[in-house]
């Protein structure tokens, strides 16, 4: 296992600026999406609070601070590489290129969304872009060796990426599927999203040991651990293990010490949470725009026009979900045989 | 509501008005006294309290060596709830969501049920484990089952679903002493949560004291004698509800409770069928192979002349319980639904 | 044994007499050679052939890169069957005895039978999972389980259970060409194997072409006008026996094999008893919460006058089944069951 | 991890000589007790083979070759230790001390069994020695987990032992209880019986790394691994890890590299084993013999009085299950219910 801490000091970096205006802009644009969501979750739920109501119901899970996964990962991928996610899937979405607008009609629950209401936010399928989630912990890892396999059976060089959180990889599903692919090596990129949390339960509660990463040593293939939430850390860790993939070298694991910016879902209060106050001032997104702006990677307005074409793109998917049909329930049992 | 269950009190004291959720965690504490082998164990059930609330307050009781936060490792924790049980100790165990059960049902059905048998009687495993069902909420499709004929169909555990808090203590506590296992099972939408819909049947007047409600034995919850109403939990409250309404209509609703499917209460409902000669069932879990099929073959074991017309089965319809409102409540057997085959029912 | 089946034969060539463990390898083979993306996985496929023959001698045709062994990582396996089907392959998984599903339901039920409906159409999952059933050879608890009505209650996939050569070919056919998931269940005793009971209905005459049998369809075995015996698999058997040594006393039994619990064939059923007035269900899934009860029901839905007596359960009585023999011929439905229980249902 | 290799030259083991004659005793009548079962078991399976006939009918699944593990491990436990063991249990039953009747009348489907015939030899549930086992693969390990658990919260310094396969270590069962059992530091000692195949899948088709000693790493607890099937090799090993138990320092894991003298239930033709020749040669049981009489530890007729015994012993319980009464019929559904 190898650690990496890249800290990123100004100048020092060997990244295009490119691709680092590429990154931020791909976090700016998560960021936006979750806040606006947020917001439309709250709108309708009082008084009081109903899970049940307004035009978001049901569980909603954020991944605000976990911007720096979605993008230093999926920056190295195309559509025809699939992602697997999981009950907090919106980030690693619309970073590996989901339609915004038939993913954001499917949370509003309307006809037009990706499964035409019938998923929601837990169960986005979209096939262009080999994209799905599962809401139940660590299962989505043995459908991405799956899709893996094909791949490789077909001869192309493309790869599966399975993501689950720290909590986890505890799960049964972890270790078999690690094992797997590890022994067909299969091309697959395992990444373990580290937000210190499993709900209201640290990883001291539920990990033997302080890395994952160190538990690929367990099935022979490389893992990493990326601390302090770098983006640019995650970029190098998986361009590396997204390589090794498409060189049918077999899969890899990396792990990213990131932040769950807010609750496990909306409506959690985290008194269960003793480093609450120090959480915002770790949020990545003012750190990494500091460190473009110093290293002029972002011109002095740059921040701002990306900021507002995210908010308008994310403004346009949310007024075209609200404006979109509800499923008629004549139709609530189609699609249970294909 | 008008039930026929006995409390079998332990002594009489008086009662407080409580949910059902907060009567669960009674029921839990009030073991947890009397009884140092007990402890329990799942899923943010320590300082969250329980996702549904099931153990609000026992940390602070009980501390974190009898409320005990687990890993998400349902196969290992029921596991070891198992081995304890073993060794004579009483876990309680806790399953967030009935949906999660395919990730341990190994352990559930081929150990902690079976282990009683295949030991001739000499080991016995005095467990519980604790599961939260149901949907209406726009949960989707993998938080939303309630899979409770999944699991009655699988020999040796006893299957609870209590619908209101005076059951849901007196169940636990005749869980929790039970020498064998038991799945409790309760209904999000009958726990009364402050961030679900107001629910004024999940609160209900609890006595102070510990008592048990016996596992087996249905509730009549509502006499009547033109149609018996056989359900479970959430529906429960719906039917109910549509026993009232159809109560200004001089319509006689008989509303059975089963609170448990098994041991299923089979007299309960030959005698209510037997009176009316009209039967409805309704289930939240998916209609086919499941409760609703048992409940009808209760009576066509004995007699299909008890019944005067179809026995209409009201459940979700084979069918995952999707996620927009629309489509949701389109498939969970809503009062609309109940009330049309009431009618029905009655019309033939 | 007759049989309603009707094969759509995609050319007519002659037959040849297999067992059924040889049927379902046939079926198997027959598609893997039109479709390249069939491929088979599972513990022990290869090189052992199956445990129960299901793959014999296909490893030396299809090679190491088509019949898989796979690690015992059982939800790694069936998850992986499934990206793969999602990716436009169409793997068959198989799953050595149902009653091992307990540790990868979650894929089966929440995974595989979900994504379609979650997707609104839009992801398929084409996929086949084989298991293994039934007792009558000492297998005990954990090796003897059926658990079909488990599969049936869940949405979104099929199950088939054959029951002879012919429709093990035929089914299978139309498993792996089915758009969806097919769960496709085998009872050890319809197999044929050498190391087994000799079973003759366990042999029979095969197409030699590609056919296949439709999902959903029941077969009427034997007509009869006095009792309908409605069961699956091995019981047909033992079914269509006591239907025989019956005839002798003039007691006309008709025998149906529903072949696929889901769809059920419930049109199939009804018309039965609309004929017989008489229904005894024989099921060797345990008895509550299952398959004899959704039959059942099936007629109650429409009309329970059409039964003219109780719809008799011929099942395991939910009990784990034993190792002893003593003890597991008690349980199981076995012919001296099946046989009474007509004799009683003709006798009210 | 460590490997050990404790091939034991004449003379240099430090292990006392009763010790020693203990083990080969209990190895001895291991052996015994299974070729007396295969006899048993084949004697009215005719003509031909059927599986479901004869005294003891169903599947049996014997351990021959794998005496030195369970003889090794089982010397440092007392009745009040638990041993959870496998779908092969016999050797470990025999070597914690289950009753030798009332096991046989068990396998033989008696009234007089363990479990009243209910069970079978797969379904062995000893009370007084706190033995049992299970058929599904990796599942009895989490049990183990609940009975270190109760040892553990009475202050007392009793361990469980937990045993699988090497095949069975690729299930998610096994990767939950480890990480469990090392998480709350129970007593437990994890013991992996690599005896290279899980029925017909060799370990290299399923298991990605060459030794699950590594494994324990990824926990965070001790991993040994003790080659050669070397009984005093796994003695050593155990004492390490009860010890580790019974002191409140947690979990360990005990790999050993054993034989599969047979095939994996009798029946198996093991047409696909292509070490089956060289097996004979590696019989744990003559080598060990030749090195305790090599040192003097055994006296010239000292093996043929051990056999003897033995042989008495397990006829015996076969005599006695014979003439024991069968399950009644009309008692099936009873011990459903508590
Ligand atoms: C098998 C299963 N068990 C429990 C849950 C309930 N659950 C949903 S999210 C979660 C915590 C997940 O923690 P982690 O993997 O760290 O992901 P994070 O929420 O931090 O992104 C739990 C326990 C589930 N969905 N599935
Ligand atoms: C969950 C599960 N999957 C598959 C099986 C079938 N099965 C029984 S034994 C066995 C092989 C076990 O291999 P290993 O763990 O190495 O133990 P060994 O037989 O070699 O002692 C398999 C696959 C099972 N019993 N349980
Ligand atoms: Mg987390
Ligand atoms: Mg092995």
């Amino acid at each position: 296992m190898t650690t990496t801490t890249p800290t990123v000091p100004i100048g020092t970096t060997s990244l295009e600026p490119d691709v680092r205006r590429g990154l931020y802009r791909t976090m700016v644009l998560i960021r936006t999406y979750e806040e606006a969501i947020r917001r439309e979750y709250y709108a309708d739920k009082g008084p009081g609070f109903d899970i049940g109501k307004g035009l978001v119901p049901g569980e909603m899970h954020l991944s605000a601070g976990q911007e720096p996964v979605a993008a230093g990962i999926c920056a190295h991928l195309t559509a025809d590489d699939a992602v697997t996610a999981t009950h907090r899937p919106h980030h690693l979405a619309i970073a590996h290129g989901v339609d915004l607008d038939a993913m954001t009609a499917e949370i509003f629950g309307r006809e037009t969304g990706l499964g035409h209401g019938r998923g929601g936010h837990m169960h986005l399928f979209d096939p262009a872009t080999h994209f799905s989630c599962s809401g139940i912990i660590a299962e989505g890892y043995p459908p991405a060796l799956g899709q893996a396999f094909a791949f490789a059976r077909r001869g192309s060089d493309r790869v599966a990426v399975a993501v689950t959180g720290e909590g986890a990889a505890n799960q049964g599903a972890f270790h078999e599927s690690l094992n797997l692919a590890a022994l067909w090596h299969l091309p697959v990129v395992f990444v373990v999203e580290d937000n210190d949390w499993g709900i209201s339960v640290p990883r001291s509660a539920s990990t033997s040991v302080p890395s994952n990463a160190a538990r690929a040593a367990a099935y022979g293939i490389p893992g990493v651990r990326v601390e302090d939430n770098a983006v640019e850390g995650v970029w190098a860790a998986a361009q590396t293990a997204v390589a090794r993939a498409r060189a049918g070298e077999g899969p890899s694991l990396v792990e990213v010490h990131t932040l769950r910016l807010w609750g496990h879902f909306e409506g959690d209060a985290q008194g269960y949470r003793p480093d609450l106050e120090g959480v915002a001032g770790r949020d990545p997104l003012p750190t990494y725009r500091a460190a473009l702006e110093a290293d002029g990677v972002l011109g002095p307005t740059e921040a701002e026009t990306i900021a507002r074409a995210a908010s308008d793109r994310v403004e346009a998917a949310i007024a075209a979900a609200k404006a979109a049909p509800l499923p008629d329930p004549a139709h609530a049992t189609d699609y249970v045989f294909a | 509501m008008t039930t026929t269950q006995e409390p079998v009190a332990e002594q009489a004291h008086g009662t407080h008005r409580m949910t059902t959720a907060k009567a669960v965690a009674e029921g839990i504490a009030t073991e947890m006294r009397r009884d140092p082998s007990v402890v329990y164990l799942g899923e943010d059930v320590g300082a969250y309290g329980g996702i549904f609330g099931a153990t609000g307050g026992l940390l602070d009781e009980f501390g974190p060596s009898r409320i005990i936060d687990t890993p998400i490792s349902e196969t290992a924790f029921i596991g070891l709830g198992i081995g304890a049980a073993v060794e004579g100790m009483r876990p309680i165990v806790e399953v967030m969501f009935t949906d999660f059960m395919g990730v341990c049902l190994d352990q559930i059905y081929n150990h902690m049920a079976k282990i009683h048998y295949e030991s001739g009687g000499n080991v016995s495993v005095p467990m519980v484990v604790t599961m939260a069902a149901g949907g209406g909420y726009s949960d989707a499709e993998q938080h939303s089952q309630c899979l409770w004929g999944t699991l009655a169909h699988l020999p040796g555990m006893k299957v609870v679903v209590p619908s209101n808090p005076y059951d849901a203590k007196g169940l636990m506590i005749s869980a929790i002493r039970d020498d064998g296992p038991v799945v409790y099972v309760f209904h999000k939408g009958v726990m009364g949560l402050a961030w679900m819909a107001r629910n004024d049947r999940a609160v209900g007047d609890v006595p102070d004291e510990a008592y048990t409600v016996p596992i087996g034995k249905a509730a009549v919850c509502r006499e009547g004698k033109d149609v018996t109403l056989v359900t479970i939990s959430r529906s429960v409250h719906h039917a109910l509800d549509v026993a009232e309404r159809l109560a200004d209509e001089d319509v006689s609703v008989e509303v059975i409770d089963l609170r448990s499917l098994v041991p299923l209460d089979r007299p309960a409902i030959l005698a209510s069928v037997a009176k009316t000669g009209r039967l409805v069932v309704v289930d939240e879990d998916y209609q086919s192979f499941g409760m609703s099929g048992e409940v009808v073959a209760t009576v066509t074991d004995v007699d299909p002349h008890l019944l005067h017309a179809p026995a209409l089965r009201v459940a979700n319809p084979d069918t995952p319980v999707a996620y927009a409102r629309t489509l949701e409540q389109a498939i969970l057997p809503m009062p609309d639904r109940i009330e049309a085959a009431v009618r029905r029912v009655l019309a033939t």
